[in-house]
């Protein structure tokens, strides 16, 4: 494929926007695995994708670094990087709050979206970060995906979203619960246009994001062991949940129920997508890509 | 009068005075004594005492208002707003779901499709209608019904009362976060007009998956919250007993979602509150259905998805800095 | 609704035709209910629709009985009457079985298709008769279904079509299985032409006509008690079915599960129908109906 | 060998011949013996009787054949057909049906779309696969993958190998007439090419319910029918033991398919059946795929649609009276 004209200038910027917000491992050499207790070099994780060895643990990935795992020897863009967060509610508290989550991560907001290229195709991405905020839905989220599903159709270009979120961010209220609307209005947008989505969820994909634009892919997958569902684990555990299965809320059960294609080790990620692009599309003149 | 659990505290003034009344009202029916200006002074002097009340009603005391034991439900306003409701059942696919009702109706001559979440009234009704918390296969009716208006080109009315989706482990088997998700995509693109009433509890994502419509109008003393105030409180303070605060930071009420720019439109309720006078609640209700489904079957369709999509586009804040 | 050109010579043949297969009710005075054991007699069970008065048991109704029960004053005009049947696997016990239930019923074939009116709408009406061959489906039967849908779609008017069925004519093999294929094909048709499609469900509305356009109307609804699932009784049984709920198959279990709209009382059939159409299609000029 | 209940009763005289020619293959081994000529001998008399035996197969030994313990089922082709296989689970609604399998999948270069039915080969895999019988939630599978490729315009390619569609109590309950039903009014308007092949047993509701297709082929000792011979038998004679005369007059056979019109080409198996060669069955499968593929994608879509709904408009017999 053609590079698009807007294409040209990605390389250093998007690489900086990339590596500002890379999660760090506890300081030391090693880790234990929070499944089966095996201590980890941290060198080794790294280069195992934050995957435990031993029990294939998938540890939680930051957006920067999810970016780098997919696409294409960091092709990568970032859009909408200008958008800023407003405290809609003007709850003193919020302010406060966001600052330590800037802090925190070295991020602006809970999402990256941009254009990246897989496989040499140009494909627009959506990358939540858990690490920011559990990964809430607020104003920026939603406006960043609305814009990048705009943006796709625009260019006639696959949509992929990585979920990693437990759900809209309350401090952000009643405009908080419309981005489930938004981002759901903007999905029909992009079905009607005929454009390919792709959803990957990740731990956590909960509440509002699973239950409107991570529910909507034409494909949905799913990386193993993680929580999924319309609660957070803590109200699900006021409610009294009786008779629940062992694997309640988790990728096995969302898979046996039906609601995800596949769940997919973090290793095969990238492959599968470029299966599920090749479906969706013709890549013609796949020689041309940069 | 209602046995005490029925009143909240802020209506004690009022249901004290009430009490003063009928019990006149018992003794010169019995005495043929003639009293009426003294009850006329007393109900003088108890709608003063309300407007006072309510004039001051904080976002928690709506949110009691809101849930409140006597408040009318969706059926209720059913009953008295359309004529001929037919009611019709099933997502087609697995059950039908008790919490969410939905039927062809007629709103004076309007043919209209109605769906709405149905809590209920007594223990028994409220285990069956699971608190107005309705399962995948509710929202997938809803679906299915919104989809036989688009077909006839009728409009849709949904009546909002939840206080949240069911997130038991059926409901979470059943795909509970896909049905509300595909909701509201189908919703955007309805080839029909949609009008949202949120009547009582306007919950979360139970709340939205039958609430993306060309217009969003609140009862007055209905609430739309992203989490119930005690939830936020437990989030945010870890402190689910300081819902007051919760409600008021959220902006719970109808003015708040006015002055979040969310809603088109509030209805006024009777003086105290709906369950005050039910028929009233009813009959300003239906004005203001008749209104907007008349002005929005004016809209040429792509106008109004046009619109639509532009209105649910441009929600929630951000800012865009130069850079 | 001015009549439709082709409606001008209604009445009397069809009468004739709707007559002729008026199902005899034993001989001699009355009837024993078979629910509840209760004599009924048989001139007041007729003026009840064949509904057992004391406990509401819904008698099979014939088609002849059926249409007039529904329609206004008779006005009914029977189409594709001329379509005879085939005995397409060349199988010698089809034609001898085939007279016999020609004789037991006075009728051609199992379903009766034509134009009604109903509250002064033109309806395309197709009707089941349980009683000849239990109502089962071969290559008339569908021929007529989608002729009756076609015509529906050529005059914009609404199809309701009554089950009554044991499911496909085996007899007709391979042929009559297909027919599930082209009535469904047909129901395809009608919903992108926008024309509703009332299906009511009445006993027995089983396998293969309940699995294509018996299951296909933009609303269903079904009569009280009546027998309903994709396997005849017997075979059922043969199954060994376990676990089986009280209302197995029945209306009320079909209700409960979410695949009709309502349960309506024969008596209230016809004022469902009226409510449903309505909602379905304005009738500006009512009052120019026949 | 297999165990003799893998072997029908006219496969016996060929068991025999075959067991023999291995008989001297290990003897040779053992030996050094050049019997090269003797067993060359044998493999033609083989052949010759197999030959023999298959010109003279009744409907009802095809039947056995279609059941045939040792027939490869659906993923058996898949594995030689596909390159690329990536099976997809789930209808997003209730659960995952092993009984129905399907997938993204290249056909050399082409990118397909998969659904089939999934018998199993042992008991295990039986009770995971339902003996291939699908429950609402397979067919509603097979229709989500069916749209999928309807959005990004690639064909379907169907595999049918059902005794029949699950009738049980949970099946019944999630609507199994109305899934079936959906699906072939939906793949009556597909917008895509659809071809449908019967590999094993096309059991009524539960093969057409994924077999509503352009081109529909049958693998030449497959058989397609209303209803088991034996089902037959059981509601025409009372008498479930005659199910060979069954299959006999419902012509079950692939030539009966032919016969009827309803069968647009058989495709060849290996001498003596699929199970006697897996691979070269797989290849003149894959040959018949490629084939008609190829033809459908030249076709308009308005044209295939139109071609399409005549051709199963068209199906079933009647006459037409002169009145
Ligand atoms: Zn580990
Ligand atoms: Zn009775």
């Amino acid at each position: 494929m053609t590079p698009a004209p807007w294409f040209g200038r990605r390389a250093k910027a998007a690489r900086k926007t990339a590596r500002q917000s890379v999660d760090a491992l506890p300081d030391g050499l090693w880790t234990k695995c929070p499944q089966c207790s095996e201590i980890l070099f941290n060198k080794e994780l790294l280069k195992n994708m934050r995957v435990c060895n031993k029990c294939g643990y998938h540890y939680i990935l930051g957006a920067a670094e999810r970016i780098e795992s997919i696409v294409d020897d960091g092709a990568f863009e970032e859009m909408d990087a200008n958008l800023a967060t407003v405290n809609v509610l003007e709850f003193d508290e919020y302010e406060p709050k966001l600052a330590k989550w800037r802090a925190k991560t070295g991020m602006e907001e809970a999402i990256i979206t941009g254009v990246g290229e897989i496989d040499g195709r140009s494909v627009v991405l959506g990358v939540l970060d858990f690490h920011f905020w559990a990964g809430t839905m607020g104003g920026v989220v939603g406006e960043r995906v609305v814009r990048a599903m705009e943006f796709a159709i625009q260019n006639d270009m696959p949509v992929i979203m990585f979920i990693a979120s437990g759900g809209i961010r309350v401090t952000e209220g009643l405009p908080g619960l419309m981005q489930m609307a938004k981002t759901s209005a903007a999905c029909a947008k992009l079905h009607e246009a005929g454009i390919p989505y792709i959803v990957v969820l990740t731990d956590n994909s909960l509440a509002g994001v699973l239950a409107s634009y991570g529910s909507l892919g034409d494909f949905t997958i799913s990386e193993p062991g993680l929580l999924t569902g319309l609660t957070a684990d803590r109200v699900a555990k006021q409610a009294q949940v009786v008779n629940v299965p062992d694997n309640f809320r988790r990728a096995e059960f969302a898979l046996q129920n039906g609601h995800i294609d596949r769940i997919v080790p973090r290793k095969d990620l990238k492959p599968t997508l470029i299966k599920l692009l090749a479906f969706c599309r013709e890549q013609e003149d796949n020689e041309d890509a940069a | 009068m209602p046995p005490s659990w029925n009143i909240l505290d802020f209506e004690k003034p009022i249901a004290e005075l009430d009490e003063q009344i009928a019990e006149i009202k018992r003794l010169t029916a019995e005495s043929g004594e003639d009293r009426t200006e003294d009850i006329l002074a007393l109900e003088t002097d108890r709608d003063r005492l309300i407007e006072q009340i309510f004039a001051n009603l904080s976002a928690w005391d709506k949110t009691l208002l809101a849930r409140h034991p006597k408040r009318p439900y969706t059926l209720d306003y059913v009953r008295t707003i359309f004529d001929d409701y037919t009611e019709l059942h099933g997502d087609r696919l697995f059950a039908d779901d008790p919490a969410m009702v939905g039927g062809i109706a007629t709103l004076d001559h309007r043919q209209v499709m109605f769906v709405g979440q149905q809590k209920g009234r007594d223990i028994k009704e409220r285990g069956y209608r699971n608190f107005g918390s309705a399962k995948p296969e509710g929202y997938r009716k809803a679906l299915r019904l919104m989809k036989l208006a688009e077909k006839f080109h009728r409009p849709v009315i949904c009546f909002v009362d939840t206080p949240a989706a069911d997130v038991n482990v059926g409901a979470e088997q059943r795909g509970i976060s896909g049905a509300i998700a595909r909701n509201m995509m189908e919703m955007a693109t309805l080839k029909t007009p949609v009008v949202v009433v949120v009547i009582g509890e306007g919950g979360s994502g139970g709340a939205i998956g039958i609430a993306l419509g060309d217009r969003v109008l609140m009862l007055e003393h209905s609430i739309y919250a992203v989490i119930p105030p005690e939830g936020f409180a437990a989030i945010v303070w870890k402190d689910a007993a300081r819902g007051k605060d919760g409600a008021e930071v959220m902006k719970v009420t109808s003015e708040g979602g006015r002055e979040l720019g969310l809603v088109d439109e509030v209805v006024k309720e009777p003086l105290g509150g709906a369950h005050r006078n039910m028929d009233l609640a009813a009959r300003n209700l239906k004005a203001a259905l008749v209104k907007h489904i008349d002005e929005l079957l004016e809209v040429p369709i792509p106008e109004l998805l046009d619109t639509r999509y532009k209105k649910f586009r441009g929600m929630g804040a951000y800012s865009e800095k130069m850079i």
